[in-house]
Parts: structure tokens; sequence; C-alpha cells
């Protein structure tokens, strides 16, 4: 089998482009599936983790995140939906007014 | 809604799909928002019968106008007219309604008699009410199978296919063609009925009976069916009479306006039939009222055969037709409605003008506001429930 | 061997579709990617025997959050932003945050290098047929040890669901 | 690089014999389908009184072939502004995920591919549900206002119903406690009913799901011919559309199979604990006799003589069909002591016969429907899907849980437990009903107004 340390270099590496993803990306939905890539490098370490000590609870938060995926993707949609209905964009940039 | 700002800002082009068949100066356009989508219907598509073309603007799925646009088939039937003898041109009229080429010969027939001031026979007369009656309901045939196949049942068409064949037969029995007939001649009739006509007549319409109780069986009860039609394409009959609407359409409105019984033509007279009204006068109610209408054809058919009287079939008209300097107009009760053929006579061989008021053009008329509300799906059915011939709207 | 065969198969995909995901200029293109690294993630799971998770990433990340994904995106399609600029300035915000996560992790692996006795663990090669089934045992736990963290979990999933349809709503 | 090939090796080692077993569905697939397709012409023709494909082969039985053939040397054309890469990919996306999905289905005790895997059935349904994506992008990559809205009826419509469906498999699973298919057909030989019949509300969801899933008639949309041309394969010809036709006929074959392992008891045959019914075993082999015999009567009306031949032919097939169905069951009568040795030969062939009996009425169900009914309008469709499956599906899971928690109190097994299920479907049933009236009510007070956002689903 191998080393824990693979898969935490696996989960860095997701985890970092993610975020790269996140800072740097403009299109707010490309910016979501960036997130999406983090919550995923997170769940490989879980999952490692949980194989690593043969206990189940790290598969379980795993769930746990892909229902919060779930819900964060859904609002966040939700959101650019109505921001683009509004604004006929979805440039996170563009996104600076509070209200309208 | 809030305001866009110009300048610098990238103005965002938002189109669903990259191009979109738009005219100049329109906006592009995307599902969301308040721009409307247009979506081109025809003239190659599998439900626009024949090539009309619709132009869809779109909200999501939701209609919200519709712009119609014919002349696909245009073949200047109208103008052929002025260029041919009166007989020379009985075959074209064939060629407007195509699948009621019967009813279409028996306008044009009645209406130069009208202007030659002769008139047929009693025997042709019976006879063409027959076979015009035998057309209406192979016209509905064709009608139900379609709007059957548009809503998205498969087997209506092929049952109605099959009782239309028989009827084809006996056209061919007698004429020798099937579609464009041109089996009545002005004056009457070019041919005597064949031997079997009455018989065969009489066995298709025992057959058809339960043939048509077989579609209902289908259809008219169909929860589904009554889903995608009740309440589809609703027109009101004060507006069915200002579209100028006519024929199942307009009485599906509930207005009881037949030319057969308003000004009998033909042997109409003779016979005792029903005219079947709708209420609400949506898709539905078309539905059932062309349904009643072949029940009352079937009927009148059977009337006719009982009693066909003996007698010359075509009444004396020259080889030569010169109907005296004038202007007539005849309408008859074509499957589709009110067909109408307004003839101008200069006294010598050719037609001075030949105007025709096809039902399917007019009925057509209403489509804009039948669909406008509805979703896509209504608008292939309200397509099928004018019951167009695209050769008669475009002629 | 075969268990590193897969896993660097999987991970190979992983982190390169991560990268395009992030890259790309259309976003039906990341979209795309996005599913594949999370196809290879699925695969990830799998070859760590947790198979209920890798059932529950497909058919929930990959069926349901990614439709809806590749859904919005053909809704609001923007021609015209695959045209514009797609990088903020924000690059040396990315670098910085990279570097310190990278090095956060390169020091964690030093130091469990430097630990007498404490080198990276392996995972236990338990041959798969020994393994408690998967499912039955997520479900138990999730039943028992974490019931309350699963029920608050559904109420996010709903206040999530209500917000969505008040956020999406058209207003009149 | 040396890793890369002992692992391999180790690989092919180890599961040598499912891989084969894969490489023969996906090379025999095409063809299944295609007479699949053909039987769907048939019995079309049939139903509507005409004769359907007659040409190619005797009774049309080479129709399929020459399809094929024509499909694979047509032009392939790609749109001009479609999006190459995704264009491509689609309708291979949407092959794949159905044919990888057929390698959790068990047509017998032995025959499958990924035996044992702890997920079962959720593989099935998961890795079949990844097909929207090839029918979505295949939508949006074509560039075309059809297909994008075929594309987006596709994606509304299948995660609408995939959620119906989802609940009535967990109505199911609840009996069988398991998500191994195996054990959830040993579950139902267990119990000696199909769960089918103790959840008939639940199969009745899944009935309907499955065909919405599918796009089947009378819930289409998304190909719906007469409205959108093609739907989402309208600008897909040749090749490309034959895929997407393979998909789309391969899921039908995948939902069939699991509504056939989870509610019609899999490879079992019908009662199978009655032992007064064992007469039924009789059955397979005698309906072959019967096909054989007919084919026989029906030689001397054949006009060619290659066709009378080809009769015959058909008719020896089935006789030696018969003849390897009768051997596990006759076998024992004859000679009693070797009723253990034919044992798992009696499982396997009746149960495969058993197993595509079953799938092949449940497509035969698919395709009665499609000839008869007309279709639903997209907000009809999701008005159904939200307003009555899911809510039905939903409270059938509450209720046939508290009807197995009663059973259990009674001790009430096999065909005692529809004492507690049936009930408990009623109710059910009634409950969504009277949702469906209550919306329906406040649907007409409200009367078009915010008429539904259709896309919204």
């Amino acid at each position: 089998m191998l080393p824990i340390g693979h898969y935490l270099f696996l989960g860095l590496a997701l985890f970092i482009i993610g975020v790269i993803g996140v800072v740097t990306r403009r299109n707010v939905i490309i910016v979501l599936m960036s997130i999406e890539l983090i919550l995923n490098a997170v769940n490989i370490n879980l999952v490692a983790f949980s194989r690593l000590y043969g206990d189940v609870a790290g598969q379980v938060f795993a769930l746990f995140i892909i229902a919060d995926a779930a819900a964060e993707a859904t609002v966040g949609l939700g959101i650019i939906i109505a921001f683009f209905r509004n604004r006929e964009t979805v440039l996170a940039d563009e996104m600076d007014l509070l209200k309208w | 809604m809030g305001e866009r700002k110009p300048g610098d800002r990238e103005r965002a082009i938002t189109s669903v799909a990259k191009t979109s068949i738009t005219d100049s100066g329109e906006k592009q356009h995307t599902l969301l928002g308040a721009d409307e989508l247009i979506l081109n219907m025809g003239p190659q598509h599998p439900s626009t019968h024949g090539v009309l073309r619709v132009k869809l603007k779109l909200d999501g799925e939701r209609v919200i106008g519709s712009e119609c646009m014919i002349g696909y088939l245009h073949r200047g039937v109208e103008k052929i007219a002025e260029h041919r003898t009166y007989q020379q041109f009985a075959p074209y009229v064939d060629r407007m309604d195509y699948v009621a080429a019967v009813s279409n010969g028996l306008g044009y027939c009645e209406a130069i008699e009208k202007l030659l001031l002769v008139e047929a026979p009693v025997r042709a007369r019976v006879i063409r009410t027959i076979l015009t009656e035998l057309q209406r309901i192979a016209s509905h045939l064709l009608w139900l199978g379609t709007h059957a196949l548009d809503i998205g049942a498969l087997t209506p068409l092929f049952y109605c296919f099959r009782e239309r064949e028989e009827i084809l037969k006996i056209f061919e029995k007698y004429c020798g063609a099937r579609l464009t007939t041109h089996a009545f001649r002005i004056g009457g009739l070019q041919y005597e009925a064949y031997d079997t006509l009455e018989k065969d007549v009489e066995r298709f319409c025992k057959n058809f009976e339960s043939r048509i109780v077989e579609y209902e069986d289908l259809l008219t009860q169909n929860r589904i069916w009554l889903g995608r039609t009740k309440g589809v394409g609703i027109l009101t009959s004060a507006e069915a009479i200002a579209f100028g609407a006519t024929g199942p359409v307009l009485r599906a409105s509930g207005v009881k306006w037949d030319i057969r019984k308003a000004m009998p033509y033909a042997a109409y007279d003779q016979y005792k039939f029903e005219i079947p009204v709708g209420t609400a006068g949506d898709t539905y109610d078309r539905y059932l009222v062309r349904m009643e209408e072949m029940r009352q054809s079937r009927l009148i058919c059977l009337q006719a055969i009982e009693n066909i009287p003996s007698g010359p079939i075509l009444a004396k008209v020259g080889k030569v037709l010169k109907p005296p300097p004038g202007e007539v107009y005849h309408s008859i009760e074509a499957p589709k409605g009110e067909l109408g053929y307004y003839v101008v006579s200069d006294g010598t061989v050719q037609p001075y003008r030949v105007r025709i008021r096809p039902p399917s053009f007019v009925n057509l008329q209403s489509f804009d506001r039948m669909v406008r509300g509805h979703l896509v799906a209504d608008v292939v059915a309200i397509i099928g429930t004018l019951d167009i011939v695209l050769g008669e709207v475009d002629r | 061997m075969l268990d590193k065969v897969i896993f660097y198969f999987f991970a190979g995909i992983a982190v390169a579709s991560a990268v395009l995901t992030v890259t790309r200029r259309n976003a039906v293109h990341s979209a795309i990617f996005l599913i594949t690294a999370l196809l290879a993630t699925a695969g990830i799971f799998l070859q760590l025997r947790a198979e209920f998770l890798f059932i529950v990433q497909i058919i929930l990340y990959v069926g349901g959050i990614m439709v809806l994904f590749v859904f919005v995106i053909m809704l609001v399609n923007l021609d015209v932003a695959v045209r514009q600029i797609q990088f903020a300035r924000q690059k040396w915000v990315a670098l910085v945050i990279s570097l310190a996560l990278a090095a956060q992790v390169g020091l964690m692996f030093w130091s469990s290098g430097r630990m007498p006795g404490q080198g990276l663990p392996v995972l236990a090669a338990a041959p798969a047929d020994k393994l408690p089934p998967n499912s039955e045992e997520v479900a138990k736990s999730l039943f028992s040890s974490y019931l309350l963290p699963f029920e608050i979990a559904s109420v996010l999933l709903l206040v999530a669901m209500v917000g969505a349809v008040v956020m999406a709503k058209k207003r009149t | 690089m040396q890793a890369v090939t002992q692992g391999t090796i180790e690989f092919l080692k180890l599961y040598w014999a499912p891989l084969l077993c894969g490489v023969v569905i996906v090379a025999f697939l095409p063809l299944i389908v295609g007479y699949v397709v053909l039987v769907e012409r048939k019995l079309m023709a049939d139903m509507q009184a005409r004769l359907g494909p007659m040409r190619v082969g005797p009774h049309g039985l080479l129709q399929p072939i020459a399809d094929a053939v024509k499909l694979l040397i047509k032009e392939d054309i790609i749109p001009e502004d479609a999006d190459k890469l995704v264009f491509w990919l689609a309708p291979v996306l949407s092959v794949g995920a159905a044919l990888l999905s057929l390698a959790g289905i068990a047509i017998g005790p032995a025959f499958q591919i990924a035996k044992d895997i702890n997920i079962g059935i959720l593989f099935v349904v998961g890795v079949s549900a990844m097909g929207i994506f090839g029918i979505v992008l295949g939508g949006w990559a074509s560039n075309s206002h059809y297909s994008l809205m075929g594309a987006l009826r596709s994606a509304a419509q299948l995660v609408s119903y995939e959620t119906a469906a989802g609940m009535a498999l967990v109505s199911g699973l609840l009996f069988a406690g398991t998500l191994n298919i195996t054990s959830i057909v040993e579950a139902q030989r267990q119990q000696g009913i199909w769960f089918g019949l103790l959840a008939p509300v639940a199969f009745f969801t899944y009935l309907v799901a499955s065909i919405a899933e599918t796009n089947r008639a009378p819930f289409d949309l998304p190909e719906a011919e007469s409205e959108l041309v093609a739907g989402y394969m309208t600008e897909f010809s040749g090749f490309r559309w034959s895929l997407y036709f393979l998909a789309e006929y391969t899921n039908m074959i995948v939902v069939a199979s699991v509504a056939t392992t989870l509610f019609l008891g899999g490879w079992l045959r019908p009662f199978p604990r009655t032992q007064w019914l064992n007469f039924l075993d009789f059955l397979p082999p005698l309906l072959m006799v019967a096909i054989g015999l007919y084919c026989l009567v029906r030689v001397p009306k054949q006009p060619a003589r290659v066709q009378q031949f080809f009769m015959v032919a058909v008719a020896g097939l089935c006789f030696f069909l018969a003849l390897v169905l009768a051997v596990p069951v006759l076998v024992p009568v004859v000679n009693p002591s070797l009723a253990a040795g034919v044992k798992p030969l009696y499982e396997g062939i009746h149960g495969s016969f058993w197993f595509l009996f079953k799938v092949s009425a449940y497509l035969y169900f698919f395709m009665w429907l499609r000839f008869t009914l007309p279709r639903y309008r997209f907000d009809q469709l999701m008005r159904l899907g939200w307003h009555f499956l899911i809510p039905l599906s939903i409270i059938n899971v509450l209720v046939i849980g508290i009807a197995m928690i009663v059973g259990t109190y009674l001790h009430l097994e096999g065909w005692w437990l529809l004492l507690a299920t049936l009930p408990a479907s009623i109710i059910a049933l009634l409950i969504a009903l009277f949702i469906l009236a209550a919306e329906q009510k406040s649907g007409q007070q409200q009367a078009g107004g915010a008429a539904s956002d259709s896309y919204a689903g």
C-alpha cells in the first residue's frame, strides 16, 4: 500500500489549484467550481486518514462535505442567476453593488 | 430591472446559442432576463404541415409572439387562371387543397356554372354530394392522424390512413385518380358512376361507424390528450368572427354557421344532418367538432346512396365556354371552411380574374392570437388544430 | 503495485484536469474538466476502499451538482465572456497563498521525518474481502455517532433549497 | 515503467474473466440493441395495422445490420460553429455511461461482471445517470436552438425524475436490506414474493420515472420530433447519432434490469418458494417448443425458398433452446440422484431465461406505451414529477418503513407481509392524490399568473 504522503500531496495539489482558481478567475461560475475542487481536496485527505486509522468517521465527514458542497452550489448558482438576470454578466469584479 | 451601464464595460452579448436567426436591429437573446429568444420553426420542420415557417418569440419555452411566414409553396394559381380557358383551369384547383381536391373542384365547377347560368342535373348533384362528403371524411382523417402525431400519438395516423385508403380507392374506381381527382366537370360530371359505387360507399360507411369509435377510444378520454388540447389555443366566438375564421374553427367557438345549411348547394338541401358546435373554442372542441362532422358526413353519404336519381350527368354546355361578361362569387363548405371563388368574366374563353378565398389562409390569421402565452409544444398542437394545407395557403 | 498504478493514474488525471478547470476560457469546458477531476477523485476513493463515498461522489457530485452547474452555464452562457480577460490581477495573492500552503505542508513532512520513529505511516494493506461492507459501516456510523450532524446537514440543505428558490425566482 | 507493466499484469491476472465479459457485452450490445429496435418496429407495425420492415432479409430480420451499415458509412457532419471537442465527446460520454452501468447488472447468479460490489444497485443507477452529460453537452455543443432546448428539457427532466426513481428504489431496498444485487435477489427468494408486489406503489413510481429518465414516450420531450425536430440530437448524424441511439436503448435495458432485479425477482421464476407451482419450471422449454412449432406451421406460407429455409432454421434454433432449457428440469425427474449436480445449471440457464424474459416484458411495456399515448407537455411533465411522483415516492418510503416495523412486530413474512404493506401503499397513494388535488386547486386560483417557470425544476 501507499504511504499517506501520496494522498496528502494529491490533496495539497488540488487544494492549491482550487485556491488559485478562486483568487484569480473573474468568472464567478468558475470560481464556484474551484471551490468544489478545494472541497474535493479535503475529501481526499479525510478518506485517506479514515483508511489509515480504519475508522469510518472520516468518510462520514466527507459525506457531510459533499452535502455542504451541494448546498453551496445551489445557493451560489441561485445568486449567479439572480445577478445575471439583473446585470447580464457573471464577472466577479463587476459585482460591486450591495443592492440594485 | 437595473440599468446597464454604457461605456468601457464590455456589453454582455447574451445569446443562448452563438448564432441565432435574428433580423438586423433585433437584440441578441437569452433564456433568462427580459430579452427573448427567437426560434425559427420551419419551413423545414416535421410538424409545420408542409412549408409553413413560423418565427416564434420565446421567453424560455413560452411564446410571447409569433409571425407566420408563408409563400414557400406559391405557384401563382390565380394568375395561371387568367391564361387558361375555363375547363383548362379546373385541374389546377385540385392542387390547392390537395387533401380535399374533390371539394375544390366542386366549388370551382359550381362557380363557373353560376357564371354560365346553367345548373347541373340532379343526378350529377347527388353524386357530387356523395363524393364531396367522402372527401370531407378523408380530409378530416388526414387532419386527425397528423394532429395526433403532432401531439405525440403515433398510432391514430395509421388507423386514419387505413380508412382514408378506402375512400381513395372509391375515388380511383370512379375517376382513375386518387389525390388530384379532377372528378367533376363544369356542368355536371365527366364520368357516369361505376356500378358498385353505392355498394362501396355503403360498405365504407358501415365500417366507418366502428372505426371512428376506435379513434375516440385512443384519444377522446385520454388524460394526456385532454391535458394537451383542453384550454389550448382558445378562440372566442367574437374573435373567430373577427378573424374571419370559418369551418370547424368557427363552429368550435360556438358559431353555428355552415354554408351547406345557410346557402345550400349541390344536393345538401335534400338531406338531414346536424351542425356540431363547440363551446370553449379550444383545441379539444375543434377535435370534437371534426369528429362529429365525420359522423354527419357519413350519415349524409348513407342518405344519398339510398336514392340516386337517374338521368343525365352533364348539363348542356358547349365545348367552348364563353360566359357572359360579369362576375360571380360562389362559396362552398370545404372540409377546412368556406372555400370561395370570385370569378370575373369578360366574355372571352378565359376568365378575366379568378380570386380564391382559401379557408386555410384565413384560418391561419388567428394563429398568433391562439399561440400567445402557450408553450412551444402547444404551437404544433395549434398548427395541427387549424388544419392548414400550405398548398391552399400559398396557392 | 496495482494500488500504486491505480493511484498514479487517477491522481494524474485529477491534477491535470484540475489545472485545466481553472485555466479554460470556456466555462463549459471548465465544467467538463471539473467532472473529470471529480471522477478521478472518485477513483481515488475506490482505491481507498471507500465504495460508498465513491458512488455518492458520482451520484451527488457528478450527477447532481455538476448537472446544476452545466445547466446554469447554459442558461447564462456568455459568448463575450470567453473573449474577455479571464484572470483578475491577483496572481501575487494566489502565489503567496499557495506558497504558504505548500510551505506549511512541507514543514509538516519535514518535521514528521525528523521525529524518531514517526515517519509517514503507510496505509494498512488489508485484503479487500476482509474489510467490512463499506456502506453498512458508513450508515451505522452516520446514524449513531453522527446523527446530530446528519440532521444539521439536512437542515442546511433545506435552507439552501429555500434560499436558492427565493434567489432564482423572477421578480415580477 | 516496470511498475506499470507489473501492475497491469497483476490487474489482468486478477480480473481477466470480468474483462472478457465486458468486451463481449460491448461487442454484442449494438447487435442486441439493433434487434430490440427491430422488435419495436415490428410491434409498432403490428399495432398500427401494417407490416413494418420486410425487405432486408426474411421478415426484415437483417434490417438492423443494414441500418448499422448505413449509419456507419454516412457522412460525419459537424456543424460549422459547433464546439468540436464537446461535440465529439458528448455521444461517447452518453454511450460510455450506459455501457459502464451494465457492468453491475446480474443476468443470472453467475453472470455478472462486477461481482459482489458492495454498492451494487447504486453503482448501476449512479453511473447510468452520468449519461445525462452526453445529452446536455451534446445539445449545447451543436449550437442550435432546438438542440439547446432539448438539452435543457432533458437536464430538468432527468434531475426531477431521478429523485422519484431514487426514492422508489429506496422503498424496494428497505425490504432487501442491502445494496448488493445478488443479495437483493436472494432476499426475494427468501421472502418468496417479489418486492414489486410488496411495494406496488414504489414499482409504479419507478416504472414511470424510468420511462422519463430514458426519454421514452410519453415523456420523450427532449427529442420530441414534432416540436424540437430531434431535440438534443438534431445536429448529429451518422455514427454519432447512432451512438446516442445505442445509449438510449442501452439505458432502457439498464432501467429494465434494475426494475427486474429489485421489483420483479431478478432471475427467480415467479413464486420461487411455492412448491406446488414448480411446474412453472417446465414453462420455458414448452414456450420454446411452441414458438418452434409455430415457425414450422408458417413454413409453407413463405413465398421464397430462402425464407422457408430460414423459418426452418429458426424453428430448429427454438427446439435447441428448448432442449437446453429442458435438461436441467428433466434430469432430476429422470434420475433424482443427479439433482444436486444440475442445480447450478438450472440456476444459470433458467435464471438467465427468466431475467431476460422479465426485461423483455418491461421493454414491451415501454414500447406499448409509446405506441398508445400522446406526449406530455413540458409543464405537465414537471407537474407530474414534482407534484405527484416525488411526494408519492417520499410518502411511500415513510409508510413502507412503518409497515415493515409493523410486520416485524407481528412476525409477518413472505406473502403475509402484504397485510402490512398493501394498506400502507394505498395510504401513500391516497395522500399523494390528495396533495395533487390540493395543488391543482391552488394552481387554478393563481391561474397562469406566475405560470410555472418551466425550467425552474
